[in-house]
């Protein structure tokens, strides 16, 4: 661990369960707009937001994510009605759990970007490679 | 180390379908040294790993005499299985064994044999039935009834074929009621009333039976009607393993270790064992 | 005692009520463990005092027929959360509550006696009263109060078909989540380590999730095979997304009965994630476990004005 | 265990131009059960389309992972394509390596790195996928259509003259809408009841259509091809078979002569009696009985109507019926309000008498209006000489008002500018506008004809307040073109107030399952695409209850929304995604936390019994006719016995899972060495 | 051979014996004694009441890799698992923890050896001391144990108050005290004749709960009994008896990692467990509560018997202190011993 952390050369892992109706849609509008950011993140596309288990959180920690991204529609423009409403209810209490047990508030994010937030989505990611660079690689998840 | 639980790695060669739901899988020890002096009895039984996933219990359904490959029939049931018939040939597996003891192959010599099978419990009699007509002038008369739920579920078609064939062989084939198709010409019924009307003499006579567990209960019945000794009665019980060498504790019924002492049990044996299985 | 033993005389004699679930006395000192009197006789061996801290609900549906069960208030409020997720048949009950003003741990009163053999012991008022093979002693209940009971709010089960006693109110009690707070204030790096510790000495015997009124799964997420999400392997990393899970899968329905705490032979204290999730629920949802019926849990609805402060 | 082909696609030179794609398709065919990899120019082009079918067949392809553009563009392209192959389209995922890799990243190498860990997660996940049929369910043939307006009236008619049944439910006593309250209609100028009734009278008359005026929808329960609708029939206690429309009872009522209960078609401009047809030309022609207002039913006493009724069709006892239908598709078409009157205060609207609403001034100039054509000052009842026109008046005014553009408001104010000119020749009209908004076709033309040739004065400015100087209203506001302060002394002020949803729209929309946006106008499937599609199956939008609209607009989209529901119903079954919600019911104890975040009701109780019929236990069971999909109940099961089918928990499993490979587990970690030292 | 070390030179002693072992010895954490992989020897607890797990999992981990396996195409690399090599002490085992291992051993060594287990077995030192404050949850001399009778250690202690009462039992161990002879004095009788005493007035803390012999003897005709419905009731299936036993050796085998490449482990499991024995088809020859607690109860006093001539129960008492639901081994035991008839 600490030898990975001296290297200089790492750089953070990011998970990212998006919506396919919002965010994802968005970050393909990230991409059909040419907007650049950093290539750490790897989405996994969703239907909902409401389909996010908390157990995917858990398991791209310790599968070695150094940050973990959810993201989905705005209030009231779920696809589904309230797929993020339910979202928001079960990764308010599951976010408080995981600061609760250690887990640096900075490395689990949550965000609504719809399809033609491309801007938003970019910067958000640029955002997040930054911060979590800051933080240095997670420990205690992935052994 | 540890090479008690490290598998050999075993190359699919072929994969046949024998049913909507049950495929034979043949396939050749990797390493070709080691797959020429493989041995094993038949009866016995190996763990079959698929990396990843886990490792199943299968007997294997081949005869020793016949050493080219070995065979598993796996019946699709769980999340093992699911993945085993994903398997093409080609792919590779995971193989321990033989493990277990084996149908009394030498105290059936010069018996007359009938084999009792109901769906995939024919492959454990399969690997005998191979070993007795390869081995043909040792033993007497072979009598073989095999029934399915339909005529698609019947195993080993090729087998089957060649048995029919065979020297002083009986084949009768069955299928449930309702499971026949149009040209379908063997005999309709459960398997243990196709038993007591062919009514096989029990002089000298040695039983091998394998099948669901409700075949097995009404076909032993049927044997003890007909006068059958529970000591002439010989089936193999299923109980779930992970080890297959009597260590992990989760295949007793009693104090037998189904993977040690068993699988194959005479039904006098059976008799003396809680009934937990 | 004689109440209790005299209700369940009469229940038993009933056609409709197959067993009677409450207490009988366990064989170390301090100790009641769970009893089913299915006769009259059976009955004579009920007992009731502040050592019975098993939670009984959990063993109703082990009986097919009706049952009548002994409910101090943390049992009445897991019935009131298996009520709410279809989990129990209240025509199938009949509950008798029983008032709490507390209950003991048994453990820190065998560490009390420091050894001695103990021939019988007794409750009197605020005061457990140990006979020894020679002489006696006297403990304040107080000072062997669970960790669960000295804040705790509901001194009367919330459902009951008949109550022992009177309704009991409660006032001045001490800050249920004043652990929660403290351990809130320290840094991530230290709640990390805290957890970490706790999470790595887990043996992954589900004694927590086993003994749980409201764990009442057929299959937990963690013997889920297919994907198998929680290693079996017994190390920090998968003892903590267990621990992490079942902690949120109790959140807005745990009722703080205290029974994994109690049952984790490693000593995690777990009720300290319990407690956490619920003052989560209560601070974000305004919503407390264990009193309606009628209302879904929080995790399976949603109120278009939920905070969302943290969400970009 | 499968095997799986991979073809990576340049996308020209889109994505071959960061990502390496021979090296992603090279390091693909070294993944497991990778048995076939590729890297092609085109993937979707036809011979990359017959590639791919010809490696399924050669290659015994179980799998197979496109990776090119987002699965959003060409996922169904594939997945059709591999229908063509006799191969499960099911089996067929797509990893982005264009929009989320090649077109946002310009470092080449760690383009490359990352197209191969997208690949590789997709290959995880087509690895635990299963072949999946689609599903079939019937339909209903027949159309509910959900209000009476032009666009509800389009649509129907539309329906209707396709040979399917109609049902048409109007909340108001009469269909027509907002377009029955207007005179003329921008750009032609054409009477708008003269265009507007043969439509209505069509409705009433045609043999497929079924109308339920004066009736709200109550609950739909169901799904698209299946809908059951409860629909509320509020009493009218007029009997509609023995009414013939005389009117004589809505003369003889003793109510309203006082103006104590005012018409809601003249938008407050009249009274009306409380036994009212709202408007003459109203369809259907009978009266309904305004209960709130009815002495009759106030005190008891009265019942004057019933007296005069020769044909005794007054009924004081009938009662709010619900009568249920079934339904194949539903088109809302519910329309829109006027942005509510007090809320600009600085504009005097509700203090000021002569400060009136477009749509009061659209009743002033209609010649069965209040004032019989005429525009005169509410204040003295004179004709005005100065009229000021406000634009924008909460539209595009995020401080105060709603975010987006009211859309209609700068065409009819320059048809109010020219109808003021017409009907009272002298007067001069002065229109305060921020942009002037019409690309209609011969919008333009329209309202350069009312600067040019009718004499409107444009200003652009918003106004700051309008006070009171003896009998005039004083406008106060800038010019911003010559940055010079504009005062105006004004006889009447109009105000082009905002188009809001409809009142109620949220709770309707709650009824249907559909999504609203902030603004409670319902959402479209796609903006661009899908434009009078819900995103709940069978279910369209027509009008302004989507977002502002004119009159050409509303009628295209009712005819839109109605071609939708006939091509719904040209076919016997309905085919659907097979991408749902599954109970696993070994496993499920019935706790049913997965019923209420259901958002389409599609989850029941199922009792599970043994053969002899004994209650074994109760689980959660999913209709699959109603399920669309959205998972949000397999993430609420706890014990994980609801997978939704496309993206079970196998498959997320596997993609996050390969993320671990980075450290490959045969070099030892370093806890590992140090313990072997 | 008896010794005599003083208690201050235990510290000595252990540094002495970690030139060659890695020290495990009972350790507190929190409230509860624990055996731990030691380094700072001052730490050590030696006398203790019960340590909440038995030191079996430094013999016979909870988790531990078989194999490593990784899909290179279309082949499986496969790297099977070693052993730390460094020999391991474990101090302070009480008496009863010190037999549990004699009886793994059977397991482990039937027919196919258990390379793993034995591999660290034969690596093992056990240092065993007289266990002196048994609790109320003890019943070892009740099956056939005795709270000082450390038959198959090396060395064995008794703490005597100031000072440890050293035996040197097996060669192993006797060359050890040898070797450190510096640190020890020759026992005197009458040191002999205190440890005697010690014995004895520990035997009477532990008293006989019930004769073995008539339990095990009962088994064979109890299986049917409807006792076990009765006693099973309140069982809650968890594994904390199984993971706290030290005699108790089931496992599973399971595959972890992800798509391409992990490792094959074998970890405790339980027979409380439902899914224990569980088949893939759905069917459970151990399905309801009252089987599997039988089962446990079985394996341990009867057919443990029959395959080892030995039961598989030491008397720790560990899954009596610590079972949430109360379950009483002792009492069950106690009701075999009346018999099937009583009920």
């Amino acid at each position: 661990m600490e030898e990975k952390s001296a290297k200089t050369d790492w750089e953070p892992r990011i998970v990212g369960f998006v919506c396919n109706w919002c965010t994802y849609a968005g970050a393909d509008l990230a991409g059909t707009s040419r907007l650049k950011y950093p290539p750490n993140v790897r989405l996994i596309r969703l239907p909902c937001t409401g389909a996010i288990d908390p157990l995917f959180i858990v398991k791209a920690f310790q599968s070695g994510a150094d940050a973990v991204l959810v993201s989905g529609c705005h209030p009231n423009d779920c696809h589904y009605t309230s797929g993020n409403y339910h979202a928001r209810r079960k990764l308010t209490v599951f976010k408080d759990l995981l600061e609760f047990t250690g887990l640096d508030p900075k490395r689990f994010w949550m965000s609504w970007i719809s399809a033609s937030e491309g801007q938003k989505f970019a910067s958000f990611m640029e955002e997040i490679v930054t911060e979590t660079k800051k933080l240095g690689p997670l420990k205690g998840y992935n052994n | 180390m540890s090479s008690l639980y490290v598998p050999h790695k075993a190359i699919i060669h072929q994969v046949i379908e024998e049913s909507p739901d049950t495929k034979t899988f043949r396939f050749k020890l990797a390493d070709e040294k080691l797959h020429k002096e493989f041995d094993f009895k038949p009866g016995q039984f190996c763990e079959f790993s698929v990396f990843g996933e886990g490792e199943s219990t299968f007997c294997i359904s081949s005869s020793p005499t016949r050493k080219e490959f070995l065979d598993c029939s796996v019946k699709k049931v769980g999340k093992v299985t699911e993945t085993i018939h994903k398997l093409r040939k080609g792919h590779t597996i995971g193989f321990r064994g033989p493990y277990g003891n084996h149908f009394p192959v030498d105290e059936l010599k010069g018996k007359n044999l009938i084999f009792v099978g109901g769906g995939i419990g024919l492959a454990p009699l399969r690997s005998l039935i191979q070993y007795v007509i390869d081995k043909r002038e040792d033993y007497g008369k072979i009598t073989i009834l095999y029934g399915a739920r339909s005529v698609a579920d019947l195993c080993y078609e090729r087998d089957l074929k060649k048995w029919y064939k065979a020297p002083d062989t009986d084949l009768i084939l069955t299928v449930d009621p309702g499971g026949e198709t149009p040209e379908w010409a063997g005999k309709i019924g459960f398997v243990p009333t196709i038993l007591e009307e062919i009514n096989p003499s029990k002089e000298n006579a040695k039983v091998i039976t394998c099948g669901p567990p409700i075949m097995i209960k009404f076909t032993i019945q049927a044997l003890e009607r007909m006068g059958f000794n529970p000591e002439d009665i010989i089936t193999t019980l299923e109980m779930k393993m992970k080890c297959g060498i009597g260590k992990c504790g989760r295949c007793n019924i009693g104090h037998i270790y189904v993977c040690k002492h068993g699988p194959v049990f005479t039904y006098a044996q059976i008799k003396e064992l809680p009934q937990e299985f | 005692m004689e109440d209790i033993i005299n209700i369940a005389r009469e229940l038993i004699k009933r056609d409709d009520i197959e067993a009677i679930i409450g207490y009988e006395k366990g064989r170390a000192p301090f100790q009641t463990v769970p009893f089913f009197a299915r006769t009259p006789e059976d009955c004579d061996k009920l007992i009731m005092n502040s050592l019975c801290v098993n939670n009984l609900v959990s063993y109703i549906n082990q009986f097919s027929g009706k049952v009548a069960i002994f409910v101090k208030p943390c049992d009445a409020k897991a019935l009131v959360g298996l009520l709410q997720e279809h989990q129990i048949e209240r025509e199938k009950l009949h509950i008798i509550g029983i008032n709490c003003q507390g209950a003991l741990n048994p453990k820190k009163l065998r560490n009390a006696i420091k050894g001695r053999m103990v021939k019988d012991w007794s409750i009197n008022g605020d005061k457990i009263k140990v006979y020894y093979e020679s002489g006696e002693e006297e403990f304040n209940i107080k000072d062997f109060l669970l960790d669960k009971c000295p804040a705790c709010d509901t001194r009367t089960p919330p459902i009951y078909d008949e109550l022992l006693g009177d309704e009991i109110k409660t006032a001045d009690l001490p800050e249920l989540l004043a652990r929660v707070k403290e351990l809130e204030k320290l840094p991530a790096a230290e709640k990390q380590q805290y957890w970490n510790e706790h999470f790595e000495r887990c043996l992954r015997c589900y004694a927590c999730v086993k003994i749980c009124p409201l764990c009442y799964c057929e299959r937990c997420f963690v013997e889920n095979a297919s994907p198998q999400w929680i290693d079996k392997s017994n190390n920090l990393k998968s003892n903590k997304a267990f621990h992490l899970i079942r902690a949120y899968h109790l959140a807005g329905r745990c009722i703080d009965c205290g029974e994994c705490d109690r049952a984790c032979p490693m000593d995690i204290p777990l009720r300290e994630l319990n407690l956490k999730m619920r003052k989560s629920v209560e601070e974000h949802f305004n919503y407390v476990p264990g009193k309606d019926i009628d209302v879904p849990p929080p995790l399976s609805t949603f109120k278009k004005e939920d905070p969302q402060d943290f969400i970009r | 265990m499968a095997n799986i082909g991979v073809f990576v696609c340049w996308c020209g030179s889109n994505i071959a131009q960061t990502v390496d794609v021979v090296a992603v398709a090279k390091a693909a065919s070294e993944f497991k059960d990778v048995v076939y990899s590729v890297d092609y120019k085109y993937m979707c082009s036809s011979p990359g389309q017959n590639m791919m079918i010809d490696a399924i067949k050669q290659h015994n392809l179980d799998g197979v992972v496109i990776a090119s553009c987002s699965p959003r563009m060409h996922e169904s392209t594939f997945r059709s394509a591999a229908v063509l192959a006799g191969f499960n389209p099911y089996m067929v995922e797509m990893a982005n390596l264009r929009e989320h890799c090649s077109w946002v990243h310009d470092n080449r190498e760690e383009a490359t790195k990352k197209a191969i860990e997208l690949v590789r997660m997709i290959v995880a996940k087509v690895a635990r996928n299963a072949p999946l049929n689609k599903i079939y369910v019937p339909v209903t043939k027949r159309a509910l259509v959900i209000g009476g307006g032009i666009a509800g009236i389009q649509a129907a008619l539309d329906i209707a003259n396709g040979g399917v049944e109609v049902i048409m439910v109007e909340k108001e006593p009469s269909i027509g809408g907002h377009m029955s309250q207007l005179d003329e209609t921008f750009p032609t100028l054409d009477c708008s009841q003269c265009i507007l009734t043969p439509r209505m009278v069509e409705v009433a008359t045609h043999k497929n259509i079924t109308l339920y005026a004066y009736s709200e929808v109550d609950s739909v329960e169901g799904f698209v091809g299946n809908f059951k609708v409860k629909i509320k029939r509020k009493a009218k206690c007029v009997i509609e078979e023995l009414c013939t429309g005389c009117g004589l009872c809505t003369q003889k009522c003793p109510v309203g002569k006082k103006g104590e209960v005012m018409n809601e078609f003249e938008v407050g401009m009249a009274p009306r009696p409380a036994i009212y047809i709202p408007f003459p030309q109203a369809v259907p022609n009978i009266p309904v009985i305004d209960r709130e207002n009815c002495t009759y039913f106030k005190t008891g006493k009265c019942g004057v109507c019933a007296k005069v009724c020769v044909a005794k069709a007054i009924d004081f006892n009938q009662k709010d019926e619900i009568v249920e239908e079934e339904v194949g598709a539903i088109i809302v078409a519910t329309g829109y309000d006027l942005y509510p009157k007090d809320s600009y205060g600085e504009y005097g609207y509700g203090k000021f008498k002569d400060v009136i609403s477009g749509l009061e001034f659209e009743r002033m100039v209609s010649a069965s209006g209040p004032t019989k054509g005429k525009v005169l000052r509410p204040s003295n009842g004179k004709p005005p000489k100065n009229v000021v026109f406000i634009k924008c008046v909460g539209s595009r005014d995020e401080k105060h008002g709603i975010s987006y553009c009211s859309k209609i408001c700068c065409m009819y104010t320059a048809k109010h500018a020219m109808l003021l000119h017409h009907k009272c020749p002298g007067a001069k009209a002065y229109i305060f506008y921020m942009d002037i908004r019409a690309t209609g076709k011969g919008y333009e033309e329209f309202v350069k004809r009312a600067m040019e040739e009718e004499g409107a004065v444009y200003i652009r400015g918003r106004v700051s307040r309008i006070y009171k100087r003896k009998d005039h209203l004083v406008v106060v506001g800038a010019d911003t073109l010559t940055g010079k302060p504009v005062e105006v002394e004004a006889d009447l002020v109009v105000l082009a107030t905002a188009i809001i949803a409809k009142d109620g729209a949220d709770k309707l929309a709650q009824i249907l399952k559909i999504s609203y946006d902030t603004h409670n106008f319902y959402n479209e499937a796609h903006p661009k695409l899908r434009p009078v599609e819900t995103n709940t199956a069978g279910i369209f939008l027509a009008g302004c209850c989507q977002a502002p609209k004119d009159i050409p607009d509303s009628v295209s989209q009712g005819s839109a929304a109605a071609s939708k529901a006939l091509a719904l119903f040209s076919k016997k079954e309905l085919e659907r995604e097979p991408l749902i919600s599954r109970v696993n019911e070994e496993f499920c104890v019935g706790c049913l936390a997965c019923q209420p975040v259901c958002p389409y009701n599609a989850i029941e109780e199922k009792e599970i019994r043994d053969r002899k019929g004994n209650l074994i236990k109760k689980v959660a069971h999913i209709n699959e006719g109603l399920c669309m999909g959205c998972g949000a109940c397999a993430v609420t099961c706890r014990s994980g016995c609801i997978i939704l089918e496309g993206f079970t928990n196998n498959q997320i499993f596997e993609q996050i899972n390969t993320f671990e490979n980075l450290i490959s587990k045969f070099e030892p970690t370093p806890e590992e060495t140090v313990a072997k030292k | 051979m008896e010794l005599i070390l003083k208690k201050e030179k235990l510290k000595e002693f252990l540094e002495q014996l970690s030139k060659n072992y890695e020290i495990i010895a009972p350790v507190k954490e929190g409230e509860l004694i624990n055996f731990k992989s030691v380094k700072d020897f001052t730490k050590v607890v030696m006398t203790y009441q019960k340590s909440i797990k038995s030191p079996k999992e430094f013999l016979f981990p909870q988790c531990e890799e078989l194999y490593k396996y990784k899909f290179s195409g279309k082949d499986v690399e496969i790297k099977p698992a070693e052993v730390e090599k460094k020999p391991k002490a474990i101090v302070g085992i009480h008496p009863c923890d010190a037999v549990a291992i004699k009886i793994l051993d059977k397991l482990f060594g039937w027919d196919y050896k258990d390379e793993l287990y034995f591999e660290r077995r034969n690596n093992t030192l056990l240092i065993s001391i007289t266990c002196n404050t048994p609790d109320w949850s003890c019943f070892c001399t009740s099956v056939e144990g005795t709270p000082y009778d450390a038959d198959g250690t090396d060395i064995h202690f008794t703490d005597t108050g100031e000072t440890y009462y050293i035996e040197g039992k097996s060669e192993k161990g006797k060359q050890i005290l040898q070797d450190n002879n510096n640190l020890f004095t020759e026992a005197k009788k009458e040191d002999k004749d205190k440890v005697e005493k010690i014995k004895k007035e520990i035997m009477e803390q532990v008293p006989v709960k019930f004769d073995i012999k008539k339990v095990t003897e009962n088994m064979d005709c109890i299986f049917d009994s409807k006792l076990w419905d009765r006693i099973s009731v309140k069982c809650i299936h968890c594994g904390a008896c199984a993971y706290l036993c030290p005699t108790c050796h089931c496992f599973d085998i399971n595959d972890e990692g992800n798509y391409e490449e992990g490792k094959r482990i074998r970890c405790w499991d339980a027979c409380m467990f439902g899914h224990f024995t569980k088949m893939a088809g759905g069917h459970n020859p151990r399905e309801d509560e009252k089987t599997r607690y039988r089962q446990r109860i079985f394996h341990k006093f009867n057919y443990y018997i029959k395959n080892f001539d030995t039961i598989s129960c030491v008397g720790c008492g560990r899954c009596i202190a610590e079972c949430p639901a109360g379950m009483d081994l002792v009492k069950t035991l106690q009701l075999i011993e009346k018999g099937a008839e009583h009920e």
